[in-house]
């Protein structure tokens, strides 16, 4: 349903955000790296050897790059069960999260977390999280202890809009504007919630009006240009780090795969998806690139680079050995 | 008989429940449009329409309490949760409201709810997935608590807990859906299994293996391999935890003399330590041992698979217990 | 912090909604027999005859009566432990509730629940709960048996200021926004939780801006006028009677006592208590019926069968024999 | 020593702690202004003002998650739950989130944090206010479960509680806030109570009476009537429930050869199943009689005063087990 209040998606396919080369070379590495380590996953898992859930966020890589390139080192992450991306945004090399994904001893978390649970305490990355909108609270938390140091730090935290009808989620929203925290909620709207589209899980199309609700600031628009990502998110990071006060945000983005390996996603039309393909972010970042005048040799030399790194990150995780103990990760001596 | 998989007696229950009773209906994310998460409501949206088999946002704590809501008032729910992990954000629904609706209104309000879905460890699913918090349910006063092993007890118990007039807590094993078993035909009101009655799934003579919803088939295997090398386990599986058939549990136990208990979940006050105090008491004096227990290591569980197998309980492990309670090593 | 969005509550203490003393005389009766109820438990409380917690709703009358005056019998009503007056709004006499407060046989739930949990099926008074916000759902759980079955009915739900940030209110908001349940959700916005005033609890004064969250219909008012009540809730009864969608209701309103018995209240001013006990509820339909002409004598004759009633009704509960029984009350055979 | 009451004692060292460390602050309902809902914060606000006294709205998930995320970056949170019947709402964040962080994270990060607040029956609080929990977070490796019986033990070990570096559950009794007794001074360094040792309460060469928080007391009442019949009872006190100090535990059932175990709760599943279980593992050889169970009836909490007293465990009945398990009977 969309109410008076609703936030209208601009249409801005050919308005893209003023950047240079410079600014959106990096950014478009970074998705193109994500994009290749999902691909390396996705076809490590049909292998057996990656286990468990692996959700991929192939389709929705603006997202975190954008958002993730308006903060600094200080500044906190908090994500979902579909974070490596973000975790990789955040500063965290291909290596540790793919083997991290094999379950070996090299692994980010030791083999212990796998997919679900990348925390990186190097680059603030305070994890991946698997209880739907269990992990608000956590993000609010961080945030609040931002506000009691006063370190200047800002937290974002990640979630999809299936996680906005949750308890969790609420608590959070609710307890973020009371107290005025330092956090940016970030609601990646891929329009479903598994199998469930959107206008069977929500009573309105626009999540961000939940900030209505307590006068919260809030901010929607769609997510495939990722430098309007960084831009639009910078601003809530600035309230956040100036003022103090939190930000709900809703980036209405599309995943191309299923929830997770195991779903083949028939809920969706092949149209849907082809439409929504057209509108890759990373065919839009190049083209972007050219257009800024980068010469084609340059990203040719960009994209053998990132074939390297996701390579070598295949290589190191299917040579490391296993993850041999957890013992030692149950009670902090 | 007709041989059927867990998941498919689970799905006929439900089936022929919804046709005999019109205030039944089915409640949980991706129940209807998506057949369930685990497909065991394969084909009820289809049968039943949006009106009986009702996708929910996530929102277990929401939609529990509708169920008891809607139970109080006449209806018969079947709440699925996607799994028994994500109960944990609906526990208080269950605990304060369902089981104590009956008691706090004097006997007015009864409540009649099936809450159901997958229980327990699947595979390499992590620490956060992984979980059986049986022991959590079977505490409580006013739920009844069922884990079905087989196909067949999973269909005559869930159809017996969706006529129950109290809440039941219905968890299925998540690693169980495929097994097969041999189901009875016969028509909506035949094969119910009454709750509260424990099975005897093996006999023997020389040892008790208590142990219920999928350690049921690691017993059973590790009783063909013990019997191997001569010893006899009868394997006996409660089906329900509350209320618990101690009678049926404590004549095996005092006619073999020894008794272990298999669990998939965390040692420390899971359920077989309930199981323990009452064998003790029951049958002191025919124990020739101390009650043994296999359980899951006491920690979260690990994602690699090496680390996920060590952790749980295998029949090696099971085997290793049987020989200790007979001083055979 | 006042919003844009905030509806401002009309200060309407000269222009009181139309009536007739045929129609404000019972509601009166009954906010005065719900005030003298409570005040028989707060000296039963004081003698040691009551235990536990003793929640009184003295101040707030005209929410609950105007509110349930809105209803048939068929609908259904779920509140809080602070519920006394609704059941008796509802339908229950005197003698059952004072009976439950002293733990008597008698009692309307056997002696079981106490005050907290007041529970009556003859009336549909689905019940008490202790639980801040867990009764929300089951609200709508109510309500979703109306609309599943058809059967016209429309449930109230009460809860105060303090439960709007918690989970289970959040979640029973969205569904029944979703599915569109004939719910009302009554906010009964006495300004505290507990020692907390909202503004140490809520980041924006109106309540009711939760509705917008879900495009869902709200209304918000001062609860001085029982008749007023009554009309503004019969708008939304009549809404989701008819169309089946649920409406958030806020009603400003004051409790003149502390939070239970055992709570001083001394985080209020004497002003501030006085202040509003000018503006009590009852003596405003008691000069209102004076002024649409009900005879002096009428209203005597009313008071004097409202003191005989509950005075019948503590005598009952004094002199009934104990409760006696509680294991036929676990699990229904 | 000074005899000072149990509220008084967590008081205590919740300011010693919140002085010597200043990453360690309190959030929870009614903690501030009020000074507590059961007044145990009294002048904390006062003396370290809003910023580490912090009030919340009710919202039991959303302040125990931000505790949890404020102790993974640095912070060591007391979190007050009003009650830990209100901990159902918010059991999600602590066995998902803070009891599974550090190993979730690979060691990386910890969870320095304290669920604090009253658990158990008070008087005539009815079903929903009157329940003990303590098996549930007992389960959970990851956590640690303290229950102090007495001033003294709720000083020294809401301390270590407050250094631990790991989610601590700490249960106090609702009904023992005005108990007293005598609690050594000293430093604020001086007189910490280790977490997981436990505790004898009174020695006793007949029979070993274990218990923990409230029912300590009523086995200590029990041991006076019995010592008057001739009948020594040892009363031991884990104070801790998990890690659970099971050798001292053992000692003294292997040196008396009978236990009675008295918990304030339900009986199924209850932690003393768990106690049950190891004493039998560890004692068998040296038990005279089956372990005996003194519970609550296994029924949701009436309200009536008659009816709670019959439901709760009282001297007489832990009397009556001694002397079943004595044989006098
Ligand atoms: C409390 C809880 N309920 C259910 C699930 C199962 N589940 C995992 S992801 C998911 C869908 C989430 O959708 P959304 O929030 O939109 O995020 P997306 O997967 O689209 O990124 C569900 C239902 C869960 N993990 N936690
Ligand atoms: C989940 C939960 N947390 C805390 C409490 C303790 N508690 C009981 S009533 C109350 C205040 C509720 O205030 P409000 O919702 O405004 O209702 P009022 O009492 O003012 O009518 C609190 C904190 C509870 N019962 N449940
Ligand atoms: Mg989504
Ligand atoms: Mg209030």
């Amino acid at each position: 349903m969309s109410t008076p209040d609703t936030k209208r998606i601009e249409a801005d396919q050919d308005s893209p955000a003023d950047t240079t080369v410079a600014e959106l070379a990096p950014l478009y590495r970074q998705m193109l790296a994500i994009r290749r380590m999902e691909e390396a996953s996705a076809k490590a898992y049909s292998q057996g050897k990656i286990g468990g859930f692996l959700h991929l966020i192939i389709g929705q890589e603006a997202v975190c790059v954008g958002a993730i390139a308006a903060l600094q080192e200080k500044d906190y992450v908090v994500a979902t069960y579909r974070e490596h991306g973000h975790a990789y945004a955040k500063g965290v090399a291909a290596r540790p999260i793919l083997a991290e994904l094999y379950g070996k001893k090299t692994g980010l978390v030791k083999g212990l977390g796998g997919s679900m649970h990348l925390f990186d305490k190097k680059t603030n990355f305070l994890g991946g999280y698997g209880i739907v909108g269990g992990h608000v609270p956590i993000a609010a938390g961080a945030a609040f202890a931002s506000k009691y140091r006063g370190d200047g730090a800002a937290t974002l935290c990640f979630f999809g809009e299936g996680a906005s009808t949750i308890g969790g989620f609420a608590e959070g929203l609710a307890l973020a504007a009371l107290w005025k925290l330092p956090v940016v909620l970030i609601c990646e709207n891929n329009q479903y919630s598994m199998g469930t589209p959107m206008y069977r899980s929500l009573a309105v199309e626009d999540v961000s009006l939940r900030a209505l609700a307590h006068g919260m600031a809030r901010d929607r628009f769609d997510g495939d240009d990722v430098i309007k990502v960084k831009r639009r998110i910078a601003e809530a990071v600035e309230r956040a780090r100036t003022t103090g006060e939190p930000t709900l945000v809703e980036v209405v983005t599309y995943r191309f795969r299923g929830h997770s390996m195991s779903d083949p996603g028939l809920y969706r039309t092949k149209d849907e998806v082809e439409e929504w393909k057209r509108r890759d972010p990373l065919n839009r970042s190049r083209q972007r690139l050219l257009d800024l005048g980068m010469p084609e040799a340059d990203l040719d030399a960009l994209e053998t680079d990132v074939k390297a790194e996701i390579e070598d990150a295949v290589k190191f995780a299917e040579d490391s050995p296993p993850a041999d103990e957890y013992f030692p990760y149950v009670i902090k001596e | 008989m007709p041989v059927i998989s867990y998941r498919e007696a689970l799905n006929q229950a439900m089936r022929e429940e919804m046709d005999r009773d019109p205030s039944v209906f089915i409640m949980g994310e991706e129940v209807g449009h998506y057949n369930g998460a685990y497909k065991v409501t394969q084909g009820l949206l289809q049968r039943f329409s949006e009106r009986r088999v009702v996708d929910t946002p996530i929102a277990e704590m929401g939609f529990a309490g509708i169920g008891v809501g809607a139970a109080m008032v006449g209806l018969r729910p079947i709440i699925e949760f996607m799994t028994f992990n994500f109960s944990l954000v609906a526990i208080d629904q269950i605990i304060n409201n369902a089981a104590k609706i009956f008691q706090m209104s004097g006997g007015q309000y009864h409540v009649p709810i099936v809450f159901r879905g997958p229980s327990g460890p699947a595979v390499q699913v992590s620490s956060q997935h992984s979980q059986s918090f049986e022991s959590f349910y079977a505490h409580v006063p006013g739920l009844k608590v069922v884990m079905p092993s087989t196909a067949a007890d999973a269909k005559g118990l869930l159809k017996s807990a969706i006529r129950d007039d109290n809440p039941v807590v219905f968890m299925e094993g998540e690693t169980l859906y495929n097994t097969t078993w041999e189901v009875p035909e016969g028509g909506p009101d035949d094969n119910l299994i009454p709750i509260g009655v424990a099975d005897i799934k093996r006999e023997g003579k020389d040892i008790t293996l208590i142990a219920w919803s999928k350690m049921v088939w690691t017993c059973l295997d590790a009783a063909k391999k013990l019997a191997e090398e001569g010893i006899e386990c009868e394997v006996v599986d409660p089906r329900t935890l509350r209320p618990l058939d101690v009678n049926t549990l404590a004549e095996s136990v005092r006619k073999t003399g020894r008794c272990v208990i298999v669990e998939v979940g965390w040692p420390v006050a899971g359920f077989g330590a309930e199981v323990a105090y009452q064998m003790q008491k029951l049958c002191m004096d025919s124990l020739d041992a101390p009650i043994e227990r296999v359980c899951s290591d006491d920690v979260p569980m690990p994602y690699a698979k090496n680390l996920e197998d060590e952790v749980q309980p295998q029949v090696k492990d099971v085997v290793a217990a049987v020989k200790r309670a007979l001083y055979l090593e």
